[in-house]
């Protein structure tokens, strides 16, 4: 039920803030629009703490998204310097890592935030170990010293 | 208040029509269903006697556009035909009753109901009152004979019948639609009127071009080269044969073809076309041709079918002559022919019934098996020879007298050359049945009673014409034809 | 000005993708480039609003957005199973 | 105080400018489909981020400003999920990447 | 309240196709359809009468005057075909029951009567409306529905034939699309009566000629006209019967009414045939198609298939008939429009009976059927006499006022081209008549059709034989069609 | 409308589109060209619909000068009418897909011509 609510509220604020018009006609449309959506997903029946992960929320997540904007901008700048260093900067590898997290939704947070940092992509993930390919052996080693899991981990740990 | 004329007109075309039910009920009472046939056909030719009476008179049927009717109308040259045919349906089926018994064939309903159509659309055409109508039941004619053509339902039989109903059908969509549509586009109208439909300002160019697409058209006149459907149509039973070539569907297109000479085009018209030598030559030839033709037939059927085509060719000639002399005769040979022709056929079919022979070279000495047959085969024989005291003569006389009236002289020894040949190819038939010997141990086997009789009345009537022609003349000349 | 230069910048880079995707050599590379594309062109959209002073053209920006990651999933989609060989998860989706 | 804004938003867009054509670039010079990948993702994160927040300053507050910050969220999401989904079906597709020593048995 | 009628006309079985799909037993859903489509024939029949006693109806969307709002307009020509669309929906549906259920699995049925209706709904709208763009919507709500109802058949081709069929009418409509777009450049309005009375005084004429290639070939598309016929045969040979029966009675002749409006009302033929002898083009084409289309439906195996091919060639005849340019030929190819939408419902009403008992539609399949469905054969019997064009049938009249059309204008090969068309009608049509009647059934026994398929088989059968015998109301409504078109130009 | 470069680019990508739709045996990739040929004339009515120096057709204060809305109005209509399409379209490729296995026009072809 929480997550109909939740889901129906965002649904809501998003066509409140891109609806500019506030006159009762279109307000109305926007409350049918969105609860018709609310409708579909629940026939698809979609809305679960899978996809919407209201548990996650906490004060670990912003702290995390912190940590990871820091992530970001560093391998931003690393990738950068590649490119513009040349062919020979770069050491294309791929690997197995193994991951520490028990809900899928975690190991997905984890694979995403591989993704999202450059220089390093998830390109398959199972049970207890995900597939990164890396621009560079050094992303690729960063990554198996394991902060991140362990980050995620205990975001994930709090939900519990 | 309708007029007798209109309320006769009306019966002679419904008549036929309402026999089909009760024929269709008494389905499985033979006896009962070929008396209604039987009672129908007599009680249709008093109609027809007593239209003969009135004379005159007409009625509009249904009028599908302004100017375009279904309508019929009285007058001498549809009496003569109506008449003819009338009379011929019970006598025709008379003769089926011993045919169809004595081969046992199946579908017989089917066939007398068929029959029944046939006939009322042949009363339609003889009284049609304008050409549209006289098209109308023509076409009902091909569609209602076909099943008899087909009737022995066998791949033979369809493949017949395929080419019997591709050739009428065809050669009258592709021109006697054409030739109508065009005589409407010409002349505004299609009505039947002594002198024709067409003003003087309409090109004779153009009017050829009509009357050469009526003269094939009109297919069931069989007209070298569209005559092909003839022979093909020998697959059916004898009766069939006799209605297509005695009764109905050849006499309905020669009488059409006539009609439309005389009350679309109008005889002087016709007269001075350029076109009408070419076709009064094409009549000619078609006559000597299908005489050759058929005197190398030895099945007996195709013999007679060329033969017809040949006598086809008489009337046809005589319309394109174009003189009042010349229509008469072919009127006459209208008349003359029906009887004759649909006596050699009751022969050849009674032959086939009582001894399966259809080939002339099996017919040595037949004469004594089956004397009376064969008597009345000579007299039809001669009949359509032409020589007294036999109707043949008369048609014969006036259609000479005509190619004399219009100066094709080349004509006289046309109608005198084939009248020879006619005697070669007919008369071998009663010379081998009587002359050679017969197979031993024969005896007198004439076919069913039924069937003799028919034959008889038949040959009788042939006879019968040679004294009343002159009468018959003298109606057909009491008819408006300028 | 600036927004203008940052126009260019991302037109440049769009053509880079086009080249790219016109380069190959596999049908991933072309993919790749043309979700590049895509993503540069929302932002390009952006830019250009506020050059035009239309900043109502966001909406344009965000629907564009969308659309462009659907079908990117979907050409993916379709690359991996529809691409003429038999595969029956194309028959589960239904 | 606004020629603050002005500036900042400046040298954001400029950044963010530099940024994504360097991505370009990288899409175009690196070896293969891999590395091209991590490229582009430059583009989607960094640089992205870089040129919404200067139009965010540029505009200043109002609806606009929320609208760039769903674009901008937009573009977080469904960036890695795209090369996620791309560096997946290349490598169901059988492209390999080079370096690649890695034991694939269960592949 | 008599304008009203204009709108309610495609509103009505545009209401009805959503509350079939809410109502989901087939047999509720069916007895609605019928509802809607008798109501619907009755306002049809309305529009005629009110249409033919006093003028053209107007009827502005919404109270939006034209040329800003939608336009509802019915004048002699659309109620003309309107009222044809409607006999024969009719017809259809009262038999659609009996049929589906013989031929589709029930979950099918209800879908189908939505699509049927969403297409009756469409065809109308393109006939009923004023509004250029308005009959593109249209012709794509009639077009969308007719692909479903296609690929609703039961053989897997369905849906191929379906997918083509797509592909082609898509572009047909997309180059419709760009034809109006140029006439709206032009002109400023999307009314079709307005862009009548603008256009003759443009200097831009070459544009003009531009916008009527296109909009002729998106029409051409789907009118199945020679060579863009392709896709018929397959579409109407897979589809469930009876939605061929709709589609061949229904779908290409508002495609050609659409046409005869574009170019004889809004373009008008001088002007058109001043740029390019077009009038010329559609005899070429239409006589091809007569001829080659009829030679196809010959060596058909499928009857279905014949129809279908018999269907492009007729289609050739109506566009003959339009191509003359002359009064005579204009009011041939309305006659022809309507007599053949009989023709076409008769014929395929009477498949989908065969279908409904014997299962298929294979020549082999009509063995002996004369004997075991003497109705339904009687019925078809009738319905291929009309389309050979046999006199006392309605295939007749029209025949001989196209004929009359050509030997007005002169083409005497027209004339024989025309009459040899019939004549190979005849052939194919007599090769089904033969396998029914003259060979004989071997293996289990065939019972006669439902009455629910007689009923309207019948119908269409004595409405062939009544218009061809009364014809007062079919030459009449033409006549009337055609003194508006040529009287609606300067 | 002094100068026609819009045309150009629509003809290019109208002649694009149909050929793709005639020259691609794969029925989805047919979709591709269908749709690329469809947005050619979408862009041709929007094209013609811009008023040189007129802003886009949302009222706004201190813009006098819009471009003409209702060819966009009537596109939007054009785009909904095409999704549709192009939804159904799909949805036949699947069931073509499940019936034949494959998407290949000369693939389905074959499968069906003994009949
Ligand atoms: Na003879
Ligand atoms: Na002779």
């Amino acid at each position: 039920m929480k997550h109909t609510v939740s889901i129906f509220l965002v649904l809501a604020t998003f066509w409140l803030i891109n609806s500019g018009y506030y006159k009762p006609l279109l307000l109305s449309f926007g409350l049918c629009s969105a609860i018709f959506v609310v409708y579909l997903t629940h026939r698809m029946d979609v809305i679960d703490h899978e996809s919407h992960p209201l548990h996650l929320f906490s004060l670990k997540l912003p702290s995390y998204y912190v940590w990871l904007v820091g992530q970001l901008i560093v391998s931003n700048i690393d990738v950068v310097k590649r490119v513009w260093s040349g062919r020979n900067s770069i050491s294309p590898c791929a690997e197995w890592l193994p991951l520490s997290q028990t809900s899928d939704i975690g190991r997905v947070i984890y694979a995403n935030s591989i993704t999202l940092t450059p220089g390093t992509v998830a390109m398959d993930l199972e049970d207890d170990r995900v597939y990164v390919h890396a621009l560079s052996r050094e992303g690729l080693e960063d990554l198996r010293a394991g902060e991140m899991d362990r980050r995620v981990s205990n975001l994930e740990r709090h939900g519990e | 208040m309708m007029s007798s004329a209109t309320q006769l007109l009306l019966l002679a075309l419904t008549l036929p029509l309402l026999a089909v039910p009760g024929i269709l009920l008494a389905r499985n009472q033979p006896n009962l269903r070929e008396a209604i046939s039987l009672l129908t056909g007599a009680l249709l030719f008093i109609v027809n006697l007593s239209l003969y009476q009135l004379g005159e008179g007409g009625v509009v049927l249904v009028e599908i556009l302004p100017r375009l009717a279904l309508s019929l109308e009285l007058q001498p040259l549809g009496l003569v035909f109506g008449l003819v045919a009338s009379f011929l349906w019970p006598i025709t089926t008379l003769y089926a009753i011993g045919y169809m018994r004595g081969h046992d064939e199946d579908n017989q309903t089917r066939f007398y109901v068929f029959f029944a159509v046939a006939i009322a659309a042949v009363m339609g055409l003889a009284y049609s009152g304008n050409l549209f109508t006289l098209f109308v039941f023509y076409e009902i004619v091909t569609f209602s004979t076909y099943p008899l053509v087909t009737h022995a339902g066998t791949e033979k039989a369809l493949k017949g019948g395929r080419t019997y109903l591709s050739l009428l059908l065809g050669t009258s969509i592709v021109f006697f639609i054409p030739a109508m549509i065009g005589t409407w586009f010409f002349a505004g109208n299609l009505d039947f009127q002594p002198g024709g439909v067409f003003r003087d300002d309409v090109s004779p160019i153009a009017l050829s071009v009509l009357l050469l697409l009526f003269a094939f058209g009109i297919g069931k006149a069989a007209l070298m080269p569209f005559h092909r459907w003839l022979p093909a149509a020998m697959v059916a039973p004898t009766p069939v044969s006799a209605l297509l070539h005695a009764v109905a569907v050849v006499k309905a297109g020669v009488f059409s073809l006539v009609t439309v000479v005389v009350y679309i085009f109008g005889i002087d018209t016709v007269a001075k076309l350029p076109i009408t030598p070419f076709l009064v030559y094409l009549a000619g030839g078609g006559i000597l041709l299908a005489s050759l033709v058929a005197m190398r037939q030895d099945n007996f059927k195709s013999r007679l079918a060329y033969s017809t085509v040949s006598q086809l060719g008489y009337i046809t000639l005589g319309a394109f002559l174009a003189s009042e002399a010349a229509i008469a005769g072919s009127l006459l040979h209208i008349v003359m022919h029906a009887f004759g022709k649909i006596t050699l056929f009751f022969c050849a079919g009674a032959l086939y019934v009582a001894h399966h022979k259809s080939q002339i070279s099996e017919l040595d000495g037949m004469g004594r098996v089956m004397p009376v047959t064969f008597i009345a085969f000579t007299l039809g024989a001669l009949s359509i020879i032409g020589l007294p005291p036999l109707g043949g003569v008369w048609s014969k006389w006036f259609l000479m007298q005509g190619s004399l009236d219009s100066g094709y002289w080349l004509m006289l020894a046309v109608l005198s050359i084939s009248s020879l040949l006619n005697i070669v190819y007919l008369l071998e038939i009663p010379a081998r049945a009587f002359l050679k010997p017969a197979p031993d141990g024969a005896t007198i086997q004439e076919a069913r009673s039924t069937s003799v009789l028919a034959i008889a009345i038949t040959a009788l009537m042939c006879i019968a014409l040679f004294i009343y022609g002159g009468d018959l003349y003298e109606f057909i000349r009491s008819a408006r034809l300028t | 000005m600036i927004l203008t230069a940052v126009a260019i910048a991302l037109i440049v880079v769009m053509a880079m993708a086009i080249a790219r995707a016109l380069l190959g050599p596999t049908i991933y590379d072309r993919i790749l480039a043309v979700n590049l594309f895509g993503t540069k062109t929302v932002l390009l959209i952006a830019v250009v609003s506020y050059i035009v002073g239309r900043p109502d053209f966001l909406d344009v920006a965000l629907i564009y957005a969308l659309i462009n990651f659907i079908s990117v999933i979907a050409v993916l989609r379709f690359f991996e199973y529809g691409s003429g060989k038999v595969h029956d998860e194309v028959g589960k989706d239904a | 105080m606004p020629e603050l804004t002005t500036l900042l938003s400046s040298v954001c867009l400029l950044l963010g400018a530099f940024l994504i054509f360097s991505g370009g670039l990288g899409v175009l010079r690196f070896p293969d489909f891999f590395t091209r990948m991590h490229a582009a993702g430059v583009t989607e994160t960094m640089a992205a981020t870089l040129i919404v927040l200067g139009l965010m300053l540029h505009s200043g507050w109002g609806l606009p400003l929320f609208k760039l910050l769903f674009i901008l969220l937009f573009v977080m999401i469904t960036g890695p999920t795209a090369s996620h989904a791309l560096a997946k079906s290349a490598l169901h597709g059988g492209l390999r990447p080079q370096g690649d020593n890695a034991n694939n048995e269960r592949h | 309240m008599l304008s009203h009628l204009a709108v309610l006309q495609v509103v009505v079985p545009l209401l009805a196709a959503p509350t079939c799909l809410i109502l989901e037993r087939a047999r509720a859903a069916w007895l609605f359809a019928c509802l809607a489509c008798l109501l619907s024939l009755g306002i049809s029949i309305a529009l005629f009468m009110q249409v033919q006693a006093s003028g053209p109806i107007s009827y502005a969307l919404g109270g939006w005057e034209a040329p800003w709002g939608i336009e509802y307009r019915i004048d002699a020509l659309s109620s003309f075909v309107l009222l044809l669309i409607n006999l024969v929906a009719a017809a259809v549906i009262i038999g659609a029951n009996s049929s589906l259920t013989a031929e589709l699995p029930e979950p099918r049925h209800s879908p189908f009567y939505v699509l049927f209706l969403l297409c009756f709904a469409g065809l109308q709208g393109i006939v009923a409306t004023g509004d250029a763009f308005n009959v593109f919507v249209f012709l794509e709500i009639s077009s969308l529905a007719t692909y479903a109802l296609v690929a609703l058949g039961r053989d897997r081709r369905a849906l191929f034939a379906a997918y083509q069929y797509l592909i082609v009418g898509t572009i047909g409509a997309t180059f419709y699309l760009i034809g109006i777009g140029f006439l709206y450049s032009l002109t400023g309005t999307l009314n079709m009566a307005d862009m009548a009375q603008l256009l003759p005084g443009l200097e831009e004429q070459r544009l003009v000629a531009a916008a009527f290639a296109f909009i002729v070939i998106g029409i051409a598309m789907k009118l199945a006209l020679f060579p863009l016929h392709g896709w018929l045969p397959d579409a109407y040979s897979q589809a469930p019967s009876m939605a061929t029966a709709f589609l061949a009675a229904s779908a290409t002749k508002v495609a050609l009414y659409l046409f005869i409006r574009m170019y004889f009302e809004v373009l008008g033929p001088e002007a058109v045939n001043a740029l390019f002898p077009v009038g010329k083009l559609f005899l070429l084409l239409g006589a091809i198609a007569v001829i080659l289309a009829s030679l196809a439906a010959i060596r058909q195996n499928n009857v279905k298939r014949v129809f279908a091919l018999s269907s492009v060639g007729q289609i050739g005849y109506l566009v003959i008939g339009v191509g003359l340019g002359n009064a005579l030929g204009l009011q041939a190819a309305l006659l022809h429009l309507f007599n053949h939408g009989l023709i076409k419902a008769a014929l395929f009403i009477a498949v989908a009976a065969v279908v409904c008992r014997v299962g298929g539609s294979r020549l082999e399949d009509f063995r002996g059927l004369g004997r075991a469905m003497p109705w339904t054969m009687g019925g078809m019997v009738i319905g291929a006499l009309s389309l050979i064009g046999v006199p006392l049938t309605a295939g007749f009249v029209s025949k001989w006022f196209l004929v009359l059309a050509a030997m007005e204008a002169g083409l005497w090969l027209l004339v024989a081209l025309v009459l040899i068309g019939s004549f190979i009608a005849l052939f194919y049509v007599w090769r089904i008549v033969e396998v029914a009647y003259f060979q004989t059934r071997d293996g289990a026994a065939v019972s006669e059709a439902p009455l629910m398929l007689l009923i309207p088989l019948w119908a269409m059968a004595l409405a062939n034989l009544y218009f061809g015998i009364d014809t007062s109301l079919t030459v009449g409504g033409s006549e009337q069609a055609v003194n508006f078109l040529m009287g609606s130009r300067p | 409308m002094a100068d026609y470069y819009n045309y150009l680019i629509v003809v290019l990508l109208m002649v694009v589109g149909l050929y793709i739709v005639m020259a691609q045996g794969n029925l989805v990739k047919k979709l591709i060209g269908l749709n690329i040929f469809q947005t050619s004339v979408f862009i041709f009515y929007i094209s013609t619909a811009k008023v040189s120096g007129g802003t886009a057709p949302i009222v706004i204060e201190g813009a006098e000068l819009y471009s003409n809305p209702l060819p966009q109005v009537l596109i939007l209509t054009a785009i909904v009418v095409g999704i549709a399409t192009m939804s159904l379209a799909l949805a036949l490729v699947l069931r073509i897909k499940r019936a034949y296995g494959s998407v290949e026009e000369e693939v389905i072809l074959e499968q069906d011509k003994p009949c």
